[in-house]
């Protein structure tokens, strides 16, 4: 382990000022602009939340009536999706670490980097423009008529919100794909890329190939609000589930879009909390393509009782039990990677144990959904809300969480309070399953989405749901508080606190601006722990 | 506490119980997945706890015939749920030969159902026990769906197109029926229930004599009650519009404006009579609000709506003009 | 490290002009694939809804000015020619060609779009511009105004991809002017042609699906 | 790297030539009533005209492995989306579900 | 020149290999499925005896008028219409009264022409 030596000049002092944050072409600054973006972008949408758990508290609707009920669950959805669950990963670890981990002094277009942050929050200016006057109260699905012709809400500048923002999006997964194409290190090839390289990738292809089409169809549906085209109209011949097969393409796979991140961070959290490489590492980066390629194959699977063909959903219902696959295949080797290693305890790792036990337990419900025969009980109902904040929430949430926690030392030069940290964890978990368990039960029993008010029946699970709510709350607070507290008077990190192996951890706490002293050449594989070429770095 | 809180819904279609039993095998094999995925990481966890802080943990690449195995066997558990899934769903999509058919149209923010004899109802739907029913189903706005949670079943109902949805009851009873697709303001409350009947009692009510009759004979009951025949009476003595016919036509106001008396006019005709007062009346309706309920509302306007034009006389018919006015009301 | 005649346009994240222009283009070619799925989703429902009314497509199409359509196909491949040609001089770093060639490419853009512009006003007076003025003789009124509003808007974005391309031409025309292109560095009149030639291979398909349909019919 | 393959003007003028020759036939073979095969016509025509102007002017003809894969690759994926929308729509008569 | 970055890249065959071979999953699962449906179709369209046999089955009809109105916007758009034809043109209203209509214009410029009735003292 080297010393604890905090470089003189690293990209965080290198240059003071707004403008020197606002015009900056570095992309670890841009990932913390980024960063508190997305992070000012989930309070909003976790509010709104709060709200929702409160008024569910009690099978009447008096907290707020049912139009601005709809409104929040709405907001809720669009906020916590488009504005912070896709944009959280990739665009704040993405971005920094990318060209770090591959040995790269920035990413192939630093100021188009910049621009994709402009652009995503000018997007999220459009939109948070809607909830001010007005709010959308579409739902963040959209679907036609409703949005087109009953919605008196401001669908127009929401939908031009989300359109903008996806060009973000594009040009993030662009950039990636540049870049790591063509600016990794001498020594560093494919297969000696980390497995959050490889994540990233996958993500990039799905943001390339399917946010193109969410933008032409919420186009389409600005311009037929606007122009009553008819596209969606059936008093015009046109097909409202149309915009339901346009709409699902993207938004299926910007689910693995909201995953495979994630995913790549947990292979990295593994590796390093075992100290051993990940079992099978040809495998999980295979297995990430196939979730990335598979993931587009699917989309239909929101719409089996919408009115398509008995034919095309048991096709859409055999590809989707096909992408659980990969994922299998990545749970049992990060299983398989702990065995005989090096286990400890820190607490990214525990954010990585909870990822794996939650996503497991969240993706084999989406069995349940594939399964078309019993999807058409469970469809709109709380058992799908259960089964996407299991994946999201306890999934996503944890690895950008035990990821944040893993990368702050580099990020910021400092280490934050181990034991608060640890009981944070411990509430958020708690908070969590107390949340979302409950909420199987009342799907299974037919309470549907999206009701402000319900059968007193339902009362008791709906209760317990909303404390878990709260104490969910409580626990993303504290990361908040001692994360920024760290910044001031945490204790200043060294250049690999964590013993691990990776680019990242063999340039300094904070690292200079080029990333690197000297650019580096890689001569050994993957998570080489133990190998004599990596202990000379470590 | 927990009494009153259901954890499962009962079953009371013939679907129910082969949805229920997919239902179990998942969770059979979530939670054994769930478990031996838990189990093994909290053990490892445990087992390989870092002692030394320089510690590294034993390297393996990976073997081909694990990874072959743990792709292979999600592969044959997934096929074999997706073809008994697909099954079941074969079944809840094609309804039988011979069912009883029933006409739904949904609408922001209410169901209103068509038996094949005439029998209307309003978010209410009876039927009987043991007999394979189908809802027909459209919607006149945006997409909503009918979902039946005790039955297991649900399909979105679509502007512009006609959707078919299926079941056989089992248990008499009353089951909710709930609006499964968002369809705006009202969403969460555009409930109801499917009332399973004894096959007596529902040839009783079939034939009007159960209490609840149809929406309109409640109107023209509730018409004599509140003695609105009093005024709207087709004779010399009426003083109010005759109702007879008027549905669907276009009537002119003292503003100046025409409107066309649709289920809103009625209802604004009922409540607040003063906001749009027809040409060549005098402003003498009271308002019913607050003396009527939304139900004897809707029976009203039903009511209305069903009344058929009285036999023409010269020069009444619509698009008729004549240049006679209307008398005006003494 | 670098060596002390870094090229001026080299940045500096890059080893090489040549690691740059081949990020440059492989940008270039990964944003045309989002151009394709951005376009993609407006051909599927294409796709639907002829599949659904072959005859009001087809009545629909016929009100489309065949002759313009062609002429302006015409048009916008020899400003592919010109563009091809303009990348070909930029690659022998003969500036003036560029110049002209670059000039060629906007201003048979430009013809395309006025050709475009007289079409419109065409429906526009014709009362076929899809909303409360849309008025179609024959008896399938409805579904001919699907084939309208998919025709504007479809064609209605590929004209906003061309005007988008004329600002790139005129953005490469002064920096050929001011000497920034040259052999060794013309990666940016390249990707644009990329971009030029992808406009262009849109409408080779528009052209066709809109114009064409049912013309044997009287 | 063959990206530098500077292309010789008179295969360009060749290209546009095949390229205007089949413009004008396709719009010679729209005026002939050939049923389901017009539209198979018109789109082998385009797709054969797309390629021209992909290999050739866009030199992709001359270029990485990299770049053919991404332009096979947007191909690819437009035809998942419609084929499997299609698979949908087509498929509507045979039974849909509700 | 030193190199300074990685030049080895992807596989190109392996991901055509990779194209293909989903393509051919693709065809598989389609013959697979469409296998299944007839198969389950087939199954399905079994007659199934009715529980109830002496029950009065429901010849395919529809219930009376008034019929649940399913569009309602639309209705009212096709009335209008009906009754703007009606009101524009020129027929017979009873023709053994002999009684005919006229369309409205003509009736409003006729009025304008001749006058309205006028009221009688004492009477109506
Ligand atoms: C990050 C987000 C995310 C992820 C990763 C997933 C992953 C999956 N999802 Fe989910 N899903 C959503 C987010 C996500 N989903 C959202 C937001 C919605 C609702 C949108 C809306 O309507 O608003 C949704 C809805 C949804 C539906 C539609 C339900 C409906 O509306 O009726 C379906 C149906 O097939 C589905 C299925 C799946 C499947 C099969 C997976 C698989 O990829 C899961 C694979 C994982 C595992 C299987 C677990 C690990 C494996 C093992 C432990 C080994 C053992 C495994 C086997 C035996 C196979 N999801
Ligand atoms: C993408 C990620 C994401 C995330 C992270 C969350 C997080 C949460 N979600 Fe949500 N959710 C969605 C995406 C997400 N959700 C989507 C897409 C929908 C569907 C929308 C639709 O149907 O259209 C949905 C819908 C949805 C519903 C269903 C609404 C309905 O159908 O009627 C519910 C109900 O409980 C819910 C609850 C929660 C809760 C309790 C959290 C918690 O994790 C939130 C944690 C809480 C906080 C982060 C708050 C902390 C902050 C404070 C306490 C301070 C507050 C400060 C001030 C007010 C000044 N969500
Ligand atoms: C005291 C007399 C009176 C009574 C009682 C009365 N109405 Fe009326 N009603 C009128 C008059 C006068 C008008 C026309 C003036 C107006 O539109 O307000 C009218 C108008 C209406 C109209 C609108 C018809 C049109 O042509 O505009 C409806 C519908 C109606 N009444 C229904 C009812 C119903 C239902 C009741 C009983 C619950 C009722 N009325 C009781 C006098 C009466
Ligand atoms: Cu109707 Cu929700
Ligand atoms: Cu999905």
């Amino acid at each position: 382990m080297t010393t604890a030596l905090v470089p003189a000049r690293h990209y965080l002092n290198d240059g003071y000022g707004i403008k020197s944050w606002l015009l900056t072409r570095d992309h670890k600054r841009i990932a913390l602009l980024y960063l508190a973006g997305v992070t000012f972008f989930f309070f909003i949408g976790g509010a709104f939340a709060v709200l929702i758990r409160l008024e569910l508290a009690t099978p009447v609707g008096d907290l707020v009536s049912d139009e601005t009920y709809n409104k929040l669950f709405t907001m809720h959805g669009v906020m916590m999706v488009f504005f912070f669950l896709i944009p959280a990963i990739p665009s704040v670890l993405g971005n920094f670490l990318i060209p770090i981990m591959i040995g790269a002094k920035d990413l192939a277009f630093p100021k188009l980097n910049l621009a994709s942050w402009y652009i995503y929050m000018l997007g999220a200016a459009f939109t948070t423009y809607a909830i001010v006057t007005g709010g959308l109260d579409t739902g963040w699905t959209f679907y036609t008529p409703f949005s087109t012709v009953a919605s008196t809400s401001a669908v127009i500048p929401a939908a031009l919100g989300i359109f903008i923002t996806g060009f973000s999006s594009i040009l993030t997964g662009l950039n990636f794909i540049v870049t790591i194409h063509q600016m990794r290190a001498p020594g560093m090839t494919w297969f000696r890329l980390p497995l959050f390289i490889w994540s990233h990738y996958a993500t990039s292809l799905i943001m390339v190939l399917g946010t193109p089409v969410l933008a032409i169809t919420i186009l389409l549906v600005a311009a037929e609000r606007l122009f009553h085209f008819g596209f969606f109209d059936p008093a015009v011949g046109g097909d409202p589930v149309l915009f339901q097969h346009l709409f699902w393409f993207y938004s299926h796979p910007a689910v693995y879009i909201m995953i495979l991140p994630a995913m790549g961070v947990i292979s990295e959290l593994v590796a390093a909390f075992c100290r051993k490489p990940v079992y099978g590492y040809p495998f999980v980066a295979f297995a990430s393509l196939a979730i990335a390629v598979l993931g587009f194959l699917v989309w239909a699977h929101h719409m089996f009782v919408a009115g398509i063909s008995v034919y095309a959903a048991m096709i859409f219902s055999i590809l989707s039990f096909l992408v659980a696959i990969p994922s299998a295949v990545k749970v049992f080797n990060w299983t398989a990677t702990m065995y005989k290693g090096s286990v400890s305890w820190q607490t990214p790792m525990l954010y990585a144990i909870g990822f794996i036990g939650l996503f497991t337990i969240g993706g084999l419900t989406g069995l349940f959904l594939a399964a078309v025969g019993l999807d058409i009980h469970v469809t709109d109902t709380y058992f799908i809300v259960a089964h996407f904040h299991y994946i999201m929430v306890g999934g996503t949430i944890m690895a950008y969480l035990g990821g944040l926690h893993y990368w702050w030392p580099k990020i910021s030069g400092r280490l934050y309070n181990e034991w608060l940290a640890k009981f944070s964890a411990l509430v958020i978990f708690i908070g969590f399953n107390l949340t979302f368990f409950p909420q199987f039960i009342l799907g299974y029993l037919g309470m549907p989405r999206r009701y402000h008010a319900y059968p007193p029946e339902f009362q008791v699970l709906n209760v317990l749901s909303s404390a878990g709510a709260s104490i969910l709350g409580v626990g993303y607070l504290l990361p908040m508080a001692y994360l920024m507290w760290s910044l001031r008077y945490g204790r200043l990190a060294s250049d690999n606190p964590w013993g691990a192996v990776g680019l990242e951890w063999n340039t300094t706490s904070p690292p200079p601006t080029e990333n690197f002293a000297e650019p580096p050449e890689v001569t050994w594989e993957a998570y080489d722990y133990g190998s004599p070429v990596v202990e000379e770095h470590v | 506490m927990w009494t009153g809180t259901p954890l499962f819904p009962e079953q009371a279609s013939t679907m129910a119980g082969r949805v229920d039993a997919l239902y179990f095998f998942l969770i059979a094999i979530s939670v054994f997945f769930s478990l031996l995925i838990a189990g093994l990481i909290v053990f490892y966890a445990v087992r390989y706890r870092r002692r030394d802080p320089a510690g590294v943990g034993a390297a393996a690449h990976g073997g081909m015939a694990l990874e072959i195995a743990w792709s292979v066997i999600p592969f044959l558990i997934t096929m074999v749920i997706f073809v008994w899934s697909a099954s079941v769903y074969m079944a809840i999509s094609r309804p039988p030969d011979e069912t009883i058919n029933v006409y739904v149209v949904g609408k922001q923010w209410m169901w209103k159902f068509q038996h094949l004899d005439g029998q209307r109802e309003i978010n209410e739907l009876h039927v009987p026990v043991g007999r394979p029913v189908k809802l027909i189903m459209t919607s006149e706005d945006v997409i909503h769906d009918v979902f039946v949670p005790a039955f297991r079943v649900k399909a979105d109902v679509i502007p512009g197109r006609y959707t078919n949805l299926w079941f056989q009851p089992t248990k008499p009873g009353r089951y909710h029926l709930f609006c499964a697709e968002y369809c705006g303001t009202r969403h969460s409350g555009m409930t109801g229930e499917v009332i399973v009947m004894e096959p007596n009692d529902y040839q009783t009510w079939l034939s009007g004599g159960a209490p609840e009759g149809s929406l309109a004979t409640t109107g023209a009951k509730l018409f004599s009650d509140l003695a609105c025949n009093t005024c709207h009476r087709p004779d010399a003595q009426g003083r109010g519009p005759v109702l007879e016919g008027l549905f669907g036509k276009t009537v002119s106001l003292q503003s100046g404006e025409t409107v066309t008396v649709d289920e809103a006019y009625v209802r604004e005709s009922i409540l607040t009579p003063a906001a749009k007062i027809t040409r060549g009346f005098q402003p003498i309706m009271p308002t019913f609000q607050g003396i009527v309920s939304e139900e004897q509302l809707l029976a009203l306007v039903e009511y209305v709506k069903s009344l058929q034009s009285l036999p023409v006389t010269e020069g009444t018919g619509v698009g008729e003009p004549t240049t006679r006015l209307p008398s005006p009301p003494k | 490290m670098s060596d002390v005649h870094a090229h001026p346009a080299l940045a500096h994240h890059f080893d090489s002009l040549e690691e740059q222009k081949e990020a440059a283009t492989l940008g270039m070619w990964v944003f045309l694939v989002t151009e394709v799925l951005f376009f993609g989703g407006l051909f599927a429902t294409y796709a639907i809804y002829r599949t659904w009314y072959p005859d009001a497509f087809a009545a629909a199409s016929h009100e489309l000015d065949v002759t313009l359509g062609t002429i302006n196909t015409a048009v916008l491949i020899t400003s592919s020619l010109t563009m091809a040609l303009a990348v070909h001089a930029a690659q022998l770093g003969q500036r003036a060609k560029i110049m002209v060639f670059l000039a060629l490419t906007m201003a048979l853009g430009g013809v395309f779009l006025g050709i475009k512009s007289v079409e419109y006003y065409h429906k526009f007076a014709e009362h076929l511009i899809p909303g409360p003025g849309f008025q179609f003789e024959k008896e399938h009124i409805r579904h001919a105004q699907i084939f309208f509003s998919l025709y504007f808007v479809m064609t209605g974005l590929h004209a906003l991809h061309m005007i988008i391309g004329f600002g790139i031409m005129l953005v490469m025309l002064w920096w050929t002017w001011r000497g920034t292109i040259t052999a060794e560095y013309y990666s940016p009149i390249e990707i644009s042609g990329l971009y030029w030639h992808f406009v262009d291979i849109v409408w080779i398909f528009l052209f066709p699906l809109l114009y064409l349909i049912g013309r044997h019919a009287h | 790297m063959h990206t530098n393959h500077i292309v010789p003007p008179r295969v360009y003028y060749a290209i546009f030539g095949i390229l205007m020759l089949c413009t004008y036939l396709t719009v010679q073979i729209a005026f002939f009533d050939l049923g389901p095969l017009n539209v198979v016509a018109a789109l082998t025509i385009a797709v054969f005209k797309a390629t021209l102007v992909v290999l050739f002017f866009m030199h992709v003809k001359y270029s990485t492995k990299l770049t053919w894969a991404v332009v096979l690759g947007s191909v690819f994926w437009l035809g998942i989306l419609l084929a499997l929308t299609m698979s949908d729509y087509l498929t509507r008569v045979w039974r849909t579900y509700g | 020149m030193t190199v300074h970055h990685e030049e080895s890249d992807i596989n190109l065959r392996g991901v055509l290999g990779f194209g293909l071979g989903l393509f051919v999953v693709a065809v598989v699962v389609h013959l697979v499925i469409w296998g299944m449906f007839s198969y389950f179709n087939a199954r399905e369209a079994r007659h199934v005896e009715p529980e109830y046999p002496l029950a009065i089955t429901q010849a395919a009809k529809t219930p009376p008028e008034p019929r649940l109105q399913v569009n309602p916007r639309q209705d009212l758009r096709d009335l209008r219409d009906q009754e703007d034809r009606i009101l524009g043109s020129y027929g017979w209203a009873d023709k053994n009264a002999g009684t005919v209509r006229i369309p409205i214009d003509e009736a409003i410029r006729l009025t304008l022409q001749r006058g309205l009735p006028a009221r009688q003292e004492n009477g109506r």
